[in-house]
């Protein structure tokens, strides 16, 4: 029991596969790294640093959560407009202005917050920026003009006919033909109402006295009907539009889920070792599951496309004719793993093919099939938002439409913030279907 | 020989009539709610049809003839131009290198984050149990968002190139890897964690020695099986975003006629390299998993 | 033969929402004259209304130039030119319009050398086609890296100028009818709707490109739809200025004298030049 | 009633059945014993016609059901019941469907595929789980049944053929003792009652000998044994299990003990 | 050296462990017995600090490790070496990686995790499985080991960390007798030759009879005995096990049969 005793050509070859098993653990990362370091190279990421654009970032950042109120005075005419996000549907209406914008005679005042204050009048426009001074700006020979203490700080920019200044409080913009302030605010404005809806700017409370016992605003229908429609059909956010796309996303997903099922699994018995003997049959129905999943559903979109235009039932065409590919592949698996001895209790007494099949195997397969319908299901949801994108319906055109744009941030991130719901939705709903439909019955 | 198959007595027999009621109500009961269930999911589907059939531009029958013009129109340009197919091949050869570098980049990065974000999910070995709920919500979220959403807004940030592909792949894949991953490490003996736990090991150690040997089959064939997803992935987010193969075959396929040559080309490389890269991976998966 | 409903489609490169907004009174119009459910159609990008047209599935779209170019060189039987967007001062052509940002120092294409180049959509005319075919014959290689380092496609117009906007690319191309002033974004156009919407201000662009004039992009109808609808969908079309003035701004993106009837000899250049950039 | 001519079955070059012959007069309860692999399951299942013979005649009452094809080989198999020792029933569907499984045959393919029974088959069924004393298990899925509840099932579903011929392949091979003796009971009474003939494989030679009229002894595909039970002489036993001197019968015995009272006592009071 | 002060664990309501104090004075090999649910598991865990006590000290030398947190704890870990039941290897690395384990607290993470194991250590490693017997096994997959076996490999990882206390949580309870043996004459000879304090959680009254210098019996999750082997008589054992006047040794009794003549030369063939 010393260590003499021990054969020294055993701590050799424990020593050994320990230096092994050192040059493993080692050349497995580095050859990770190199990969990684080669994808790097061959990605630009040096060049994308230079690229990136984190000023984007903070726009779309901020956008997310806040919006921006315009004050825009046309100087050629001296007409001053106040929009939500500078679009014609968040204009405010004439004789109606937030309560930081004030007209007395010719002078417009804006308050900004934190003592910034911006006045518009007829010589030009000032800015008051605590702790540094007045920004002042006069037209002279139709140029502006620009009066503030030296030396100007790096966030004013001053060039020949554009004099732009950004504080915390908000930005400011003078060029020849307008003036404008932009304020930013927190928050998602004219979710509920816009500005020209006779609800706009009412708390809860008083919406709700309204909706139940004030008097009718509009005459032929009630407060809550004329509330809820002014809801549902608010022109800055479109909520009942949205709904719809959702809804048609939702039904592409289904349609296309459902239908492949109900497709794919007979024909799955012809892909399955045991149940076609005819091996030219199994592997051409193989070959063809392969093909239609190899292919894609966005290259069916579009194959499609052609024959049905767009519209939701191309999209759900499409779904179905992958998944068809998908879940023969599956089912047919999941045939071939069968427990025999079912199938020939059921052939014993003289049942024919169908009747084997009906009772020897779907309740077999029953579970895996549900499991695996269910999990597309959910998964499909996703899908459908791509392809939508494609066929022109649902949220999924709704949302790439959006960022292509790159102006409504917050729209977009209205609409993800509803696509990961109706997923994470989708998701425990076909979670719970799973649990009750397997484990009960 | 005597009656026990047939039981004791007569009188004290349970009542026949009850068990045979009993039987006779599920009976009844089971074919309502089925024929309820089924006449739902018939009107579900046949409404649901028929709606997104008035949705759409074209209807199903119209189209159905209309079926194989595409196609058609397609094979044929690209036929009679099948001269230029070889060489239209090794034009995208390095686009479709990209595809496949952006579908394993992302695989690698969003594999490393499955496996901490698994770990820091799974009962019995989260590093703070307390935190569990907020993994698990992360990895929905991750999973919940499409990556097209992720790619387009990050194109926005950091201009394009397949950059913004791989981050919005590998999120999905950290959120998609992560679940399955927690759903095995769940199952993991916990006896072994134990043992080094009272050695005075830290978590990763735990972690790496004790968890990650019993599990690595059934993740790397998760991980495989992912790979094989985002391949599409990425050739579909170059379809609608941009860079690699998915790119080219929109251009070609928007610019259309005069192309179509080009559109076989590329959709032939794009399908044999999925086909190939399914079939290994498949026969690797089924390795991994039957054979240790 | 009677019809049973109408589809119009939409181009695409735009965001959907607006476009189907921008066109919604039309379309309450056309289902007033025909009496029939009249549906908009905004797929995402052109190929998308193209493939509808020569499908059938849609009705009655109004085309670039280019793309009905493409529609006619797959199936010169699909559709019928009917009508063009008439100018402030009754001309229907436009420009292609190639612009960068003000700050980035680039005055003309000439600048633009070793700079990143940006079309819209391949089925574009103004944002591909023509600026393709001129550009070399200016001496301005479109070849990525032989004169601009890169080429790229942003896949419309609202995002080409945004994309340029932001500094994305260096420069682009869009379409504007070239009247009025630089600072609106003259009197109709890409650049016109998106400084509208508030989108860019036009002091941050400068022009630094115009392509010979473009014909106006075709408003197109289905050839198989009956005489009678045709008919009446001209007519409502072109009474839309009287109509509703607004409406006509809507969908004709900016001021306009209203649409008249061309057909389809006017397009023969231009897909002669679609013709010969095909396989290329 | 029953001839067997010259049966054959070949797997490749190996004969799993080598040309066995015999008659049965009457509706006996025939045990046919052998040690694994002798070819007994194969004989019954080509008598089932789940596997085709290589050669040989199998006449029923004058008909030889081996040459039956397609609806006719199916209506057979209906009038031939068969039952497994993995019970091979539908595990997730209730007992009553797998006995209703019994006349699949009789039925329309589109009633039965959506489990449209007729009230009176149903009734049937359940009658015949009450004779077997399981009708309270009825409205259970199958696998929740004990391994002799499920046999008595099976059983159920081949009374439910009412079958001229019932056929059991080692039916209690898989159950503890006490559940044996319940099954072995159940066939022998329906075999008596009813007046159907049994063929069973068994395993064992005590079972042979305390429930058939008749034995066959097969071995390597032959018969090698034919007679009653009581000529089953331990020569007899070394010959069909291939033996030699040191052959011990207990060594075969896996059934039911000799002193059955405290069973007997326990399965009343589960069948009550 | 070590006092265990009125240490308390609750599981919601419920007092697994209940205000047990007690001291040891020297390397004792101490045994604790009580019935199934009495709290022995619970307070070793304690001990090694895998579970966290409710209230109460454990003073080691004269340092409280129920107060020590973080790294502290897991330094604590590293001294306190822990034998359990299943063996809680990892069975899927090699012997020697498992014996190696016992030093990871002491080895930074990063080493450990890319097995930089230094050349010391591993032949350390090798050592001790040698002292134990089963050095030829060290490049085996733990898994491929006999339970027996598997254990021993558990007793070098404890070995490897150098303790000073070895807690043994039912280390025989899934072995056969003559493994069982092995296993306790093993942690016997650690204890008497290396001078580490061991306490074992047993089952059973022999094997505390045999190998304790102090069995401590414990009830509901307090202390119902503490003595000497020889004060356990069956009156006590009842007291501990909580049984009735029927109560009998044997039932408690799994171990190793009392003429372990055999076994004691086998195992002392295994150990030298
Ligand atoms: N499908 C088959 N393919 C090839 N050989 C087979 C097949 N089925 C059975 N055999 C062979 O035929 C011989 C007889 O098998 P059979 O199952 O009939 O024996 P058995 O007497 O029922 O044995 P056991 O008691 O094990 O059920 C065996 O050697 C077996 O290996
Ligand atoms: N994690 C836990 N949560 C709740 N109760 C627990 C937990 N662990 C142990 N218990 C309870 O504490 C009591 C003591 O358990 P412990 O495992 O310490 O007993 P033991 O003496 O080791 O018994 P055994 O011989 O079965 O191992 C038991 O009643 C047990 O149910
Ligand atoms: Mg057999
Ligand atoms: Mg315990």
């Amino acid at each position: 029991m010393t260590a003499t005793a021990m054969a020294p050509s055993l701590a050799e070859t424990v020593t050994r596969r320990f230096a092994a098993r050192r040059r493993m653990a080692f050349a497995i990362p580095a050859a990770i790294i190199a990969y990684l370091v080669y994808a790097a190279i061959s990605f630009d990421v040096a060049g994308l640093v230079n690229r990136a654009r984190f000023d984007n970032a903070a726009i779309l950042l901020s956008d997310f959560w806040s919006h921006k109120t315009h004050v825009t005075r046309d100087n050629r005419n001296g007409k001053l407009t106040v929009a939500i996000e500078g679009e014609a549907k968040g204009t405010y209406p004439e004789g109606m202005l937030p309560d930081w914008v004030s007209v007395a005679g010719g002078v417009t005042t804006i308050d900004l917050g934190q003592g910034h204050v911006v006045t518009y009048d007829d010589a030009g426009a000032r800015y008051v920026v605590p702790g540094y001074g007045t920004i002042d700006i006069r037209e002279v020979d139709g140029r502006p003009v620009l009066t503030a203490p030296e030396p100007l700080p790096s966030w004013i920019n001053a060039a020949e006919n554009r004099i732009a200044v950004t504080t915390p409080a908000g930005r400011f913009n003078y060029t020849r033909s307008k003036v404008e302030t932009f304020r930013y605010q927190a928050g998602w404005e004219l979710w509920f109402f816009t500005l020209d809806s006779p609800f706009y700017g009412k708390s809860p409370g008083e919406l709700a006295g309204l909706a139940l016992w004030g008097d009718r605003i509009a005459a032929d229908r009630s407060n809550l009907g004329y509330m809820l429609s002014e809801f549902w059909n608010n022109r800055m956010w479109r909520h009942g539009d949205v709904a719809w796309a959702i809804f048609e996303t939702i039904l592409m997903a289904f349609l296309g889920t459902m239908t492949a099922a109900l497709v794919a699994l007979p024909l799955s018995f012809l892909a399955a070792r045991n149940f076609m003997p005819l091996g030219i049959f199994r592997a051409a129905a193989r070959r063809v599951f392969d093909f239609i999943r190899g292919v894609d559903g966005l290259i069916w979109t579009i194959i499609l496309s052609r024959a049905f235009g767009p519209g939701p039932m191309t999209g759900a065409i499409a779904i179905a004719i992958t998944d068809t590919g998908s879940f023969g592949k599956m089912f047919s698996e999941a045939l071939e793993n069968i427990d025999e001895k079912q199938v020939e209790g059921v052939r014993s007494t003289g049942a024919n093919a169908v009747q084997r099949a009906r009772f020897g195997v779907i309740p077999q397969i029953m579970p895996v099939f549900l499991a695996q319908v269910l999990y597309y299901l959910e998964s499909n949801t996703r899908s459908a938002t791509v392809i939508g994108a494609i066929v022109g319906g649902g949220i999924g055109l709704l949302l790439t439409q959006a960022i292509l744009t790159q102006k409504d941030w917050e729209e977009v991130a209205y609409y993800m913030v509803l696509i990961i719901l109706m997923v994470m939705l989708m998701d425990s709903l076909s979670g719970w279907l799973r649990r009750k439909l397997i484990k009960g019955s | 020989m005597v009656d026990i198959a047939f039981g004791p007595e007569k009188g004290q027999r349970p009542d026949l009539a009850d068990n045979r009621e009993a039987y006779l109500d599920m009976v009844r009961r089971k074919r309502m709610y089925g024929g309820i269930l089924m006449v739902l999911f018939v009107a579900i589907m046949a409404s649901g049809w028929w709606l997104a059939d008035s949705r759409n531009a074209g209807g199903f029958w119209n189209g159905l003839s209309q079926l194989f013009d595409f196609p058609a129109e397609v094979l044929s340009e690209a036929w009679a131009k099948r001269a230029n197919l070889p060489h239209l091949f090794w034009d995208h050869v390095p686009a479709l290198i990209e595809t496949l570098n952006i579908a394993a980049v992302a695989t690698l990065i969003g594999t490393v984050a499955a496996m901490a974000l698994s770990l820091l999910a799974t009962r019995g070995l989260a590093r703070w149990p307390r935190m569990i709920p907020v993994f698990r919500r992360i990895m929905d979220m991750l999973r919940a968002i499409p990556e097209i959403v992720i790619a387009l807004v990050l194109i926005f940030i950091l201009g394009g190139g397949p950059v913004p592909a791989v981050i919005a792949i590998a999120l999905h894949t950290g959120g998609a890897l992560g679940k399955l991953f927690s759903e095995v490490a769940e199952n993991a003996d916990l006896k072994p964690v134990e043992g080094l736990q009272s050695v005075g090991a830290n978590w990763s150690q735990r972690m790496w020695l004790g968890v990650i040997p019993q599990v690595a089959p059934n993740w790397l064939s998760y991980a495989l099986l992912r790979f094989e997803i985002n391949v599409r992935a990425s050739a579909i987010l170059g379809f609608v975003g941009e860079g690699g193969i998915g790119h080219d075959l929109k251009l070609a396929m928007q610019w259309g006629q005069g192309r179509y040559d080009e559109v076989v080309a590329i959709f032939l490389l794009l399908f044999l390299a999925i086909v190939a890269i399914d079939r290994i991976s498949d026969h690797y998966r089924h390795k991994l998993v039957k054979g240790h | 033969q009677d019809i049973t409903g109408f589809n119009i489609g939409i181009l695409g490169g735009e965001n959907a929402q607006d476009r189907l907004t921008n066109n919604e009174c039309f379309r309450a119009y056309a289902e007033e004259t025909l009496g029939v459910p009249v549906k908009l159609f905004a797929p995402a990008d052109y190929d998308g209304v193209i493939q509808g047209l020569l499908g059938g599935t849609i009705d009655m779209a109004w085309l670039g130039p280019s793309a009905y170019a493409k529609v006619y060189l797959t199936d010169p039987e699909a559709v019928d030119v009917a009508l063009v967007k008439t100018n402030l001062d009754g001309t229907f052509t436009y420009y292609s319009i190639g612009f960068a940002r003000a700050d980035s120092g680039i005055k003309s294409m000439d600048d633009m050398k070793g700079k990143v180049m940006s079309f819209n959509d391949p089925n574009s005319a103004s944002g591909y086609l023509i600026p393709r075919v001129e550009l070399p014959q200016q001496g301005y290689s479109i070849e990525p890296g032989e004169f601009f380092a890169d080429v790229k496609f942003t896949g419309g117009h609202e995002q080409t100028i945004v994309a340029v906007a932001n500094g994305t690319v260096d420069a682009g191309v869009t379409w504007a009818d070239g009247q009025g002033n630089w600072e609106d974004g003259y009197n109709s156009g890409a650049l016109r709707k998106a400084s509208d919407a508030g989108l860019v201000d036009m002091n941050d662009l400068v022009e630094i490109w115009r392509s010979k004039p473009i014909p106006e992009g075709p408003i197109v109808l289905r050839r198989a739809l009956p005489e009678e609808v045709k008919a009446k969908m001209i007519d409502l079309t072109m009474g839309l200025i009287e109509k509703d003035k607004e409406c006509a701004y809507n969908i004709a993106a900016g001021e306009t004298a209203g649409f008249s009837k061309i057909d389809h000899s006017f397009y023969e250049t231009i897909v002669e030049v679609r013709r010969q950039q095909d396989g290329t | 009633m029953l001839d067997v001519v010259a049966v054959t079955k070949l797997f490749g070059q190996k004969a799993a059945v080598d040309n066995i012959s015999f008659s049965v007069d009457r509706p006996a309860f025939v045990g046919i014993i052998g040690r694994s692999g002798a070819g007994k399951s194969t004989f019954l299942r080509m008598m089932n016609r789940l596997t085709d013979a290589t050669s040989g005649e199998i006449r029923v009452d004058g008909r030889d059901v081996l040459a039956l094809k397609g609806a006719e080989a199916r209506a057979w198999q209906s009038q031939c019941a068969m039952i497994f020792q993995q019970f091979n029933l539908v595990p997730r569907m209730d007992v009553a469907s797998n006995v209703l499984h019994g006349i699949l045959n009789r039925r329309s393919t589109l009633q039965t595929m959506f489990n449209l029974w007729p009230r009176a088959d149903i009734l049937r069924a359940l009658e015949i789980l009450d004779r077997l004393g399981i009708s309270e298990q009825a409205p259970k899925r199958a696998e929740a049944l004990s391994g002799g509840q499920q046999q008595r099932v099976a059983i159920a579903r081949a009374l439910m053929q009412d079958p001229k011929i019932i056929l059991a392949d080692e039916p209690i091979a898989s159950l503890d003792p006490m559940n044996a003796q319940v099954v072995m009971d159940t066939l022998r009474r329906i075999n008596l009652e009813d007046g159907r003939m049994v063929i069973a494989n068994l395993h064992t030679l005590d079972t042979a000998r305390r429930y058939c009229d008749r034995v066959i002894g097969m071995r390597d595909g032959r018969i090698v044994f034919d007679g009653t039970p009581d000529m089953l002489s331990t020569n007899v036993a070394r010959e069909i299990y291939g033996a030699d001197e040191s052959f011990n019968e207990a060594a075969t015995s896996t059934s039911i003990p000799t002193d059955t009272t405290a069973d007997r006592a326990y399965a009343d009071a589960l069948l009550s």
